[in-house]
C-alpha cells in the first residue's frame, strides 16, 4: 500500500509542475498588468517602475525560478491588488469552497446513490423514466441562469432564503442546490447504470438464494459493487465543482477559491492566481489519490498490496470501467 | 446397441460427454437474425424518436434559418424594446417577443442555433478525431506511448476547464475559433481515455493476434479491427460531450470572454438576458430552453446509441412494453 | 400427470425417504420481442430426501429455468405462468417473496453453475458464507465468522481459519465451488439444486466436487436435484432422471433403466452420441437438426423434425408422458417400436 | 471570527461558536448547518436597525489605502468616512468647502496656505496638526509607495509640503496651479504612525467612522469613531458586503438584506427602490481621427449625426440619461450649457459620407467599434446599436468587446495602432468638478487618453489651464465648442445617471460623487 502511495505520489508531482508551470507561462502572456495598477495618466517612467517592482521585465525564465525558489520557501508573492502575500489569501479563502464542494458533493452522492438506485430497480418503470429525464435536465440547465432564478424565486419572491452571502446557515441552500444539479446529474446516471449491471449479475441471485431481503441485496450486494464505477467520476466532478464554483461563488459573493481565481485572472494578478492554482491542483491530485485508494478499499480485486498481479488503478484506467455502465434509457 | 450403464468403466465423473447440441438457444442471436435497421429500431423508440427529430430540427435550423432570418436578427427597433411574448399584435416574428434593442427574439434564437453548433460540432469533432485516435494509437501500442498519454491527459484533466478557458480566453481573443480550440483541447482527455481503454483491451484479443500473425501492419490493424469496434463508444461519448461543450460555452459567455456581441449564441443569450430577469423573463429563459432541450435530446439519443449500437443489447430496444406486474427490467444476459 | 408422478414416487419411496419436492405441471412463460414463449411448459417431477434426480438435456431445454422457477430466482422476464412447486407441502409458487425468502437457505439451497461471477467479488468468502446465518439466525458478525470456518472445514478448504479473510479470486475454480457448495448446504437444507455444478471446472476437481455433493447428501439426507447435460454425470450421480427437451419432460424412470432401455427416440439419440457408448472404429452418431426455437414449437411432438420414427400423428397431436413400465414414463407415439430399431 | 459583541447583536441570531462545519442530512434532507469557518456567527438578515446601516457594492475593496482613494472600489469605503481630506469639493454645488482646513488661500504665485482646524485627534488617539497633514500629502504625492491619487491628480511633479506651525500648512508647487486645493481634496489625510514604504490594508484616519473588522472575502464593517471632532453619524456601525452581479444587489435591497445597493441598472429589478442620480459619467466614441477614413472630418461629423442618442437614452436607460453635447456635464467647472447634442440625422450623415467617398476617402475601410465587457450597465445593447446606427450611415462597422485589461490598450498610450481606424467606446467620468482634468486627458496632442489634437487646440488648452474664475469657465466653454466644430475627436453619447438602491427604512439623497464616495454620515433612519 505504501508503494504504491509513494509511487502515485511521485507520478503526480510531474503533472503538478507542467500545470504550475503552464499557467505561469499563460499568464505572461496575458500581458502586463501595468496599466491595470497604474493610473491613467502614468507616464512611461511609472510604468517601467511598476514594472521593475514587480520583475515582469525579467526574462520568463528567471521569473519563474525566482517563482519556484519563493514557492519551495513558501512565498507565493504579494497580491498587486491587496498588497497582500498571496499565500494568505489562498488559504483563506480555500476553506470556504472545500466547505460549500464537500457539502454539496457528500449531498450528490448520497441523492444520487438513493435515486439512482431506485430507478435501477425497474428499468422502464415510471421511477426510471422520471429520473432519467430529471437528470439530465439538471446536468444540463446553465449553472449561472439557474443561481439567478433561484435567487429571483426562493430569495425574493418567497423569501425563504438569503439572496447571497455567508450570513446565515439557510444562505448554504441556493449555492448548494445551483452547485449540486450537474454532479446529482451525471451521478444518477452513472449510478443507475452501474445498479442495472449490479443487479443483473450472478452473485445478486446468490444473495437471493440466501433468503436476503430486498433492501440488503441492495444496499449490501449491489451498491457496494456499484460504487466503483460512481467512485471513477467523483474525481472528474470534484473538478467539474471548481468551474461552477467560479460561476457560483461570483453570483452569491462566496468568498472562495473560484471567485478569487477569476478575480486574479481580470485583474492579472499573477501571484495570486498561481498560488490558487497551485493549491487546486495538489487537491486535486490529493482528491484522485483519495479515490484511488477508496477504489481499492472498495474492491479487492484491484487492491495493490498483492505484488504478483500488479494492476494500478488510475482514474484513469478506472474509466474504461465507467463505460461498461448501462444506458440510461 | 449397449447401455451406458453397462459400461462399469467410464471413470467416475470421467469424460464429460455433452450432447452435439449444435445450437444454443440465446434470445439475441435468434433477433439478430433478423437485422432491424437503425433506423427501424430507432423508430420502435418513441423517446428515441423524439430526441431524434429535436436534434434534425436544430440542425435543419442551423442551415437554413440565418439565410431566411438573418436580416431579422439584426433589425433593431428601439421603440420597440422587450415586447413579450405570445402576442401576434407586431407579427409573427414576435411570437416570442422582442429583445432589448427590439429585435426578434424568434430571430435570434434561430441566428444563435447556427453559432451555437457552430462552436459545439466542431470543438467536439475536433476532440473527437484527435483524443479517439491519440488513444487508440495510445492503447495499441501501450508501454511508454500510453504512460505518456496518459500523464498529459491528467495534466489537462487536473485543472478546471473553465478556468483554462478563461485564462487562454484571454492571451488570445476570445473568437468562436479560439473558443472551439480551447474547448477542444480540454476535452480531448475524455476521447483520448476511452479510446486508450478500448483499445488496449482489443489488442490482446484473437482477432487482433491473427491479424498481426498474417503480417498486417499496425496502421491497417487499427483502422480495420481497432476502430469500428470503439467508435460507437466514442461516438455516444462525443454526443454527450455536445451537451457539456454548450454548457461551457454558456459559462464563458457569463464571465463575457464567451461569443462577444454582435454574434449571438444561445448560451450569450441566456447571460445577457439575465439582466432583464425580473422585467423581460424571456430574454433569457428561451434560450436557456433551447439549451435544456437539445441538451437532453442529445442524452436521449446518446443513451439509445449506446444501446443500439452494441450488438449483444441491441434487441432489448425491440421488446415491447408489457404493462404487468413485472415490466421487462432487468437485461437478462442469457435465456436457457 | 398424476399417475406418473404417483409411480415415480411409489418406485423411489424407501422407508426412510421422504417427499420433498413436487414439482407439478409447472409452465415458466417469458417475455420476448417475438411474444410470449414458453420455455417450461406443463413440467412435473419429484425429489426424495436422500435421493438424487437429474433434469438432463441440451443447453436451452429449460432445466435450469425450471430450476430458478423453483429456487424463484427467475430473471424479471420470466413468470411462473402456471403449476405448483410444494416443498414439504408448501406451494412455493404461491407464496409471496417476504415469506418466500424465509424459505431460501433453511429449506432449500442452490449451487450455481460458475462460482466466479456467482461470488459477490468486493466481499471476503467469511462474510458471504456467514450471510446466511446472520440473515436466518441473526447471528453477529463474529459468530457468522466462526460458522463460515466450520463450513469451510466441512467442503474441504484447507486452512479455513486464515482463508475465511480471503476473497474469491483469491481461490481456485475448485475451492471458488465448494464455496459456493458450502453457502447453499449452509443452512442444511432439505432440497439441494445443483445448477450444472461442474460444467466449469476441469475433470479431476469435477469428480472431487461431485464426492463432497454425495457426501454432504448422505451426511444430510436431503434431497437433490442435478440439472446438467452431461450424461455420465447422470449416470454416475443420479437415481433418478428426467430428459427435456423444448421445454417438456419427454422422458422419467431411474436411471439405471433409462439409460439401458430408452423409450424415447431423443433419449436413445443423445445415448447414441457417447462416445464411451461406440466400439472403436465405429462412427459417432449425433442427432440431426437442431432443437425447435421456442417461439416456433411446432404442433404435436417437440421432436417431430429430429426423430427418425416420425408418422403424420407426430405432427399432428403432441404425445402426452405416459406410464411405460416400473416406475417410468415416457412421452412418444412410438415408444414401443423403438426397442425394436 | 468576529467577537460579535456588536450593539446590535440583540436581535440576531448566533449559532454556537464551534470551528467544525457540522453537516447533518436529517430526514427530507433538510441540510443542517450549524456552524461554519466561513458563516458569521452575525446573519443580518432581518429589519434595519438604527444601529446598523448595511451597503453592498459591486466589488469588494482591494484596499482602504487611503493614497489610493480616487480607485471608485477604495474610496467609496474609505474617503469622508475613515479618512477626510483638508478641503472638500460639494458635489452638488460644485465649490470648495472647508473640512479639516478651515480657510486656504494663494500665499504666491506657486503657493498655497491652509489653517487647519485644531480640535481633531486621529481615531487612534494621535492629534492631527500641520505635522501630520505635511506627512500625508508627503506620503500620497511624494513617496515611492506609486500612489494611484499622485498620478491621477497630480501627474510628475513634487510639492514642497511645509507645516509651519501647528494650524498652519504652506503647499508649493513648480508651477503655479489654480486649482491645487482641488487638487488636495483627493489627497485623504493619515497620522504619522502610517507606513511610509509600504501600503496599509486598514487605515487609521479623523473620519466619522473607523474600522471595526475586515473579514477578507465576506464583509468589512466600521464602526462609529466616538472622538469625531463634528456631528456624530446616525448610524453606529456600517457594515459593507459586495456582490458581482447587478441582479442580486437589486435582489438584496427588495429582500430587506441590504440598505443601499450601489451601481445598479434600470433594469435590475430595484423597482421603486431605485434611485436615479448623475453620476458625473460620461459615455463617448472616441475616434482615431488620423486613420483613413475617419482622417476626414466629414465621416466623423457623420458618425456624429448618425448616433440616435435620444434613442438610446429611451431605450436602454428609460431616459434617465442625458444626451451629450460634451465631455462633461453640468455642474463641472467649463461645461457650456448653449452647446446642443448633435442632431439625429441618417440622411445628413449618409450625405456626409457619401460626399467623402466622392472626394476619394476610403469609406469601405472597415471601422472596428472597441468597447470594454460590463464596463457599464447595457454597454454591449449600446455598442451594437452604435454599430447598427454608424452601418446605416453607409459606413463598414465592426463592433469587438473586450476586457478592462485590453480595452486598456486602446485607451492609454502607447495606442493599439495596427488595426485600422477604431472608434472606442469611453466612459468618461470626471470626479473633480473641473474640465481641466478632463481635456489634460483627453484633448492635448500628447495626452494620455487622446488620440487626436491641433497645435491650435493645444494652446487653448494651456491657456485655459492658469486663468482662474469666470474666465477659465469661459475658456473652457470655447474649448467644448471648438472640439466639437474643429476637431470632432469625440462623438458624444450620453451623460450617464447611476441608480442606487435603497431601503425604505434608510433616508439619503444621492449626488453626483455618490459613486465614488459614499458619506455613512449623510444615511438616516427613517424616522
Amino acid at each position: 500500500m505504501w508503494t504504491f502511495l509513494r509511487r502515485r505520489i511521485i507520478s503526480s508531482a510531474i503533472p503538478l509542475i507542467v500545470v504550475i508551470v503552464g499557467v505561469f507561462a499563460l499568464a505572461r502572456l496575458t500581458g502586463n498588468p501595468a496599466s491595470l495598477y497604474l493610473p491613467l495618466n502614468a507616464t512611461e517612467q511609472m510604468r517601467e517602475d511598476f514594472t521593475a517592482r514587480n520583475g515582469f521585465d525579467d526574462p520568463l525564465l528567471v521569473q519563474m525560478a525566482n517563482y519556484f525558489g519563493g514557492v519551495l520557501r513558501l512565498d507565493f508573492g504579494v497580491s498587486l491588488r491587496t498588497g497582500e502575500p498571496a499565500g494568505e489569501m489562498v488559504l483563506r479563502a480555500f476553506p470556504a469552497t472545500l466547505q460549500l464542494a464537500g457539502v454539496t458533493m457528500l449531498l450528490a452522492v448520497v441523492l444520487a446513490v438513493i435515486v439512482g438506485s431506485w430507478a435501477a430497480l425497474k428499468p422502464n418503470g415510471i421511477v426510471d423514466r422520471i429520473s432519467s429525464f430529471a437528470s439530465m435536465a439538471a446536468a444540463s440547465i446553465p449553472d449561472f441562469w439557474l443561481a439567478i432564478m433561484g435567487i429571483w424565486v426562493f430569495a425574493i419572491t418567497l423569501g425563504w432564503v438569503p439572496t447571497s452571502g455567508v450570513s446565515s446557515p439557510t444562505s448554504w441552500l441556493l449555492p448548494i442546490a445551483v452547485l449540486l444539479m450537474r454532479p446529482f446529474g451525471v451521478l444518477v446516471q452513472i449510478v443507475r447504470g452501474a445498479m442495472v449491471t449490479s443487479l443483473s449479475e450472478p452473485y445478486i441471485k446468490l444473495a437471493r438464494s440466501k433468503g436476503a431481503s430486498e433492501v440488503r441485496v441492495v444496499s449490501r450486494h449491489a451498491l457496494r459493487n456499484a460504487a466503483a464505477p460512481a467512485l471513477t467520476v467523483a474525481g472528474d466532478l470534484a473538478v467539474g465543482l471548481i468551474n461552477g464554483a467560479v460561476v457560483v461563488e461570483s453570483i452569491f459573493g462566496w468568498p472562495g477559491i473560484g471567485k478569487l481565481m477569476i478575480d486574479s485572472i481580470l485583474q492579472r494578478d499573477f501571484a495570486v492566481l498561481q498560488a490558487a492554482v497551485l493549491l487546486t491542483a495538489i487537491s486535486i491530485f490529493a482528491l484522485n489519490i483519495l479515490i484511488d485508494l477508496g477504489y481499492a478499499m472498495l474492491d479487492a480485486r484491484v487492491r495493490p498490496t498483492t505484488r504478483a498481479r500488479k494492476r494500478r488503478v488510475t482514474p484513469a484506467a478506472a474509466q474504461e470501467r465507467k463505460l461498461n455502465v448501462q444506458p440510461t434509457r | 446397441m449397449s447401455s451406458p450403464l453397462a459400461n462399469p468403466q467410464l471413470p467416475p465423473g470421467g469424460r464429460s460427454v455433452t450432447p452435439p447440441s449444435t445450437e444454443v438457444i440465446a434470445l439475441p442471436r435468434t433477433l439478430d437474425t433478423s437485422k432491424p435497421g437503425l433506423f427501424h429500431l430507432l423508430l420502435k423508440d418513441r423517446f428515441a424518436t423524439a430526441a431524434a427529430i429535436v436534434l434534425v430540427l436544430v440542425g435543419l435550423t442551423a442551415l437554413v434559418g440565418p439565410t431566411l432570418m438573418g436580416d431579422l436578427a439584426t433589425q433593431q427597433n428601439l421603440s420597440a424594446t422587450n415586447r413579450p411574448p405570445f402576442s401576434l399584435a407586431e407579427g409573427w416574428q414576435f411570437i416570442l417577443g422582442s429583445d432589448s434593442l427590439g429585435r426578434s427574439m424568434l430571430a435570434r434564437l434561430v441566428v444563435a442555433t447556427q453559432t451555437t453548433l457552430s462552436v459545439a460540432l466542431p470543438a467536439v469533432g475536433i476532440s473527437l478525431v484527435i483524443g479517439s485516435l491519440w488513444g487508440v494509437w495510445a492503447g495499441f501500442h501501450r508501454g511508454w506511448r500510453e504512460t505518456i498519454s496518459m500523464r498529459i491527459a491528467d495534466v489537462i484533466m487536473s485543472f478546471p476547464s473553465l478556468l483554462l478557458a478563461v485564462v487562454v480566453l484571454y492571451v488570445f481573443s476570445p473568437s468562436a475559433a479560439n473558443i472551439v480550440l480551447i474547448l477542444a483541447l480540454t476535452r480531448i482527455p475524455i476521447y483520448l481515455r476511452t479510446a486508450r481503454a478500448e483499445s488496449a483491451e482489443l489488442q490482446s484479443r484473437t482477432f487482433v493476434d491473427a491479424a498481426r500473425t498474417f503480417g498486417t501492419k499496425p496502421a491497417a490493424i487499427i483502422r480495420r479491427h481497432v476502430i469500428p469496434v470503439v467508435l460507437p463508444t466514442l461516438l455516444t461519448l462525443a454526443t454527450l460531450e455536445f451537451c457539456y461543450v454548450m454548457l461551457a460555452e454558456s459559462s464563458l459567455s457569463f464571465l463575457g470572454i464567451g461569443i462577444q456581441p454582435p454574434d449571438v449564441s444561445w448560451g450569450l443569450m441566456v447571460a445577457q438576458g439575465r439582466q432583464y430577469l425580473q422585467t423581460a423573463w424571456w430574454l433569457s429563459l428561451f434560450p436557456g430552453l433551447a439549451i435544456v432541450i437539445t441538451t437532453v435530446a442529445a442524452n436521449v439519443l446518446a443513451a439509445w446509441l449506446r444501446i443500439a449500437t452494441d450488438p449483444a443489447q441491441r434487441w432489448r430496444l425491440t421488446l415491447k412494453h408489457k404493462r404487468k406486474r413485472f415490466i421487462a427490467r432487468m437485461p437478462v444476459k442469457e435465456v436457457a | 400427470m398424476s399417475t406418473i408422478t404417483q409411480t415415480v414416487s411409489e418406485s423411489t419411496v424407501r422407508a426412510e425417504n421422504k417427499l420433498v419436492l413436487d414439482v407439478d405441471g409447472l409452465v415458466v412463460e417469458i417475455r420476448t420481442p417475438k411474444g410470449t414463449l414458453r420455455a417450461v411448459n406443463d413440467v412435473s417431477f419429484q425429489a426424495f430426501s436422500g435421493r438424487t434426480i437429474a433434469l438432463l438435456g441440451e443447453s436451452g431445454c429449460g432445466k435450469s429455468m425450471t430450476a430458478k422457477a423453483i429456487a424463484g430466482l427467475l430473471d424479471p422476464v420470466a413468470d411462473v405462468a402456471g403449476g405448483e412447486v410444494r416443498l414439504n407441502g408448501t406451494d412455493l409458487a404461491r407464496l409471496k417473496p417476504k415469506e418466500r425468502r424465509k424459505f431460501a437457505g433453511p429449506e432449500l439451497g442452490i449451487v450455481f453453475q460458475d462460482a466466479l461471477t456467482a461470488l459477490n467479488p468486493v466481499y471476503t468468502v467469511g462474510t458471504q458464507l456467514g450471510e446466511a446465518f446472520r440473515i436466518h439466525h441473526g447471528l453477529s458478525a463474529k459468530a457468522a465468522k466462526v460458522k463460515a470456518v466450520e463450513l469451510m472445514r466441512r467442503v474441504g478448504i484447507p486452512e479455513p481459519e486464515s482463508r475465511v479473510d480471503s476473497y474469491p479470486h483469491q481461490f481456485s475454480g475448485g475451492m471458488r465451488q465448494r464455496v459456493l457448495i458450502a453457502m447453499a448446504v449452509a443452512l442444511n437444507p432439505r432440497l439441494l439444486i445443483a445448477d450444472e455444478p461442474t460444467t466449469a471446472l476441469d475433470v479431476t476437481v469435477q469428480a472431487q466436487i461431485m464426492a463432497l455433493l454425495r457426501d454432504l447428501r448422505t451426511e444430510t439426507h436431503m434431497a437433490v436435484v442435478l440439472i446438467t447435460h452431461d450424461l455420465a454425470l447422470v449416470a454416475e450421480e443420479a437415481d433418478t432422471v428426467a430428459v427435456m427437451y423444448a421445454g417438456k419432460v419427454v422422458e422419467t424412470g431411474p436411471v439405471r433403466e433409462v439409460f439401458a432401455r430408452p423409450h424415447h427416440p431423443y433419449t436413445r439419440g443423445l445415448l447414441d452420441s457417447v462416445p464411451a457408448n461406440i466400439g472403436r472404429g465405429e462412427d459417432l452418431k449425433s442427432i440431426a437438426g437442431s432443437p425447435p426455437e421456442l417461439h416456433n414449437i411446432p404442433v404435436g411432438c417437440v421432436y417431430q423434425s429430429r426423430c427418425p420414427l416420425v408418422q403424420d400423428i407426430c405432427r399432428a397431436v403432441s404425445p402426452p408422458l405416459e406410464p411405460a413400465g416400473d416406475d417410468r414414463a415416457v412421452a412418444c407415439h412410438f415408444s414401443k417400436e423403438l426397442d425394436n430399431v | 471570527m468576529s467577537s460579535s459583541s456588536s450593539t446590535s447583536a440583540n436581535h440576531k441570531f448566533r449559532s454556537p461558536r464551534s470551528g467544525l462545519v457540522g453537516a447533518a442530512i436529517a430526514a427530507g434532507s433538510m441540510l443542517i448547518l450549524s456552524s461554519c469557518a466561513v458563516a458569521n456567527s452575525e446573519p443580518s438578515t432581518g429589519t434595519t436597525s438604527a444601529d446598523l446601516v448595511r451597503i453592498v457594492l459591486p466589488q469588494e475593496p482591494p484596499t482602504l489605502e487611503p493614497c489610493e482613494a480616487n480607485l471608485t472600489s477604495t474610496g467609496v469605503v474609505v474617503r469622508s468616512n475613515i479618512t477626510e481630506p483638508l478641503v472638500e469639493r460639494n458635489p452638488t454645488t460644485g465649490d470648495l468647502d472647508p473640512l479639516l482646513a478651515t480657510e486656504w488661500e494663494a500665499t504666491g504665485d506657486t503657493e498655497w496656505t491652509f489653517t487647519l482646524r485644531d480640535d481633531v485627534t486621529f481615531s487612534d488617539g494621535t492629534p492631527f496638526n500641520a505635522e501630520a497633514a505635511a506627512f500625508a500629502i508627503d506620503r500620497a504625492v511624494n513617496s515611492d509607495l506609486g500612489c494611484n491619487v499622485e498620478g491621477y491628480v497630480f501627474g510628475d511633479n513634487d510639492l514642497v509640503v511645509t507645516a509651519v506651525d501647528e494650524t498652519t500648512l504652506t503647499v508649493s508647487t513648480v508651477t503655479p496651479d489654480p486649482i491645487l486645493p482641488l487638487r488636495l481634496s483627493f489627497v485623504e489625510i493619515v497620522p504619522p504612525s502610517t507606513d511610509t514604504a509600504a501600503k496599509v490594508r486598514e487605515p487609521v484616519g479623523t473620519g466619522p467612522y473607523k474600522v471595526k473588522q475586515w473579514d477578507a472575502g465576506t464583509k468589512l464593517t466600521l464602526e462609529r469613531n466616538d472622538d469625531y471632532w463634528g456631528d456624530a453619524p446616525a448610524y453606529a456601525e456600517a457594515e459593507y458586503q459586495w456582490r458581482a452581479e447587478g441582479t442580486v444587489r437589486a435582489a438584496m435591497i427588495t429582500s430587506g438584506e441590504a440598505d443601499l445597493a450601489m451601481g445598479l441598472g434600470a433594469d435590475d429589478g430595484a423597482g421603486d427602490l431605485g434611485l436615479d442620480y448623475p453620476n458625473n459619467e460620461t459615455v463617448a466614441l472616441r475616434l482615431t481621427a488620423e486613420i483613413a477614413p475617419l482622417n476626414d472630418i466629414r465621416v466623423r461629423q457623420a458618425i456624429n449625426y448618425a448616433i440616435d442618442k435620444q434613442g438610446i437614452t429611451d431605450s436602454l436607460y428609460q431616459g434617465a440619461h442625458i444626451p451629450a453635447a460634451q465631455l462633461v456635464p453640468e455642474g463641472i467647472v467649463g461645461h457650456n450649457p448653449d452647446l446642443k447634442p448633435w442632431e439625429f440625422d441618417v440622411a445628413k450623415a449618409s450625405a456626409l459620407v457619401a460626399e467623402a467617398k466622392a472626394d476619394g476617402v476610403p469609406v469601405d475601410e472597415k471601422i472596428t467599434i472597441v468597447a470594454r465587457n460590463a464596463q457599464f450597465p447595457k454597454v454591449s445593447e449600446m455598442s451594437q446599436i452604435l454599430q447598427e446606427q454608424l452601418t446605416q450611415a453607409g459606413l463598414n462597422v465592426e463592433l469587438k468587446m473586450v476586457d478592462t485589461s485590453a480595452h486598456l490598450q486602446y485607451q492609454l498610450r502607447p495606442f493599439v495602432t495596427n488595426e485600422g481606424p477604431i472608434a472606442l467606446l469611453i466612459q468618461h467620468g470626471n470626479q473633480a468638478g473641473d474640465a481641466a482634468f478632463s481635456v489634460e486627458q483627453y484633448m492635448t496632442t500628447t495626452g494620455a487618453q487622446s488620440v487626436y489634437g491641433t497645435p491650435e487646440f493645444d494652446t487653448r488648452l494651456t491657456d485655459a489651464s492658469v486663468l482662474t474664475g469666470d474666465d477659465r469657465e469661459s475658456a473652457y466653454q470655447d474649448i467644448f465648442e471648438y472640439q466639437n466644430e474643429e476637431i470632432v475627436q469625440f462623438a458624444f453619447i450620453a451623460h450617464q445617471t447611476g441608480v442606487i438602491g435603497k431601503a425604505a427604512a434608510v433616508d439619503y439623497t444621492p449626488n453626483s460623487s455618490s459613486g465614488d464616495e459614499l458619506r455613512l454620515a449623510e444615511i438616516t433612519p427613517v424616522s
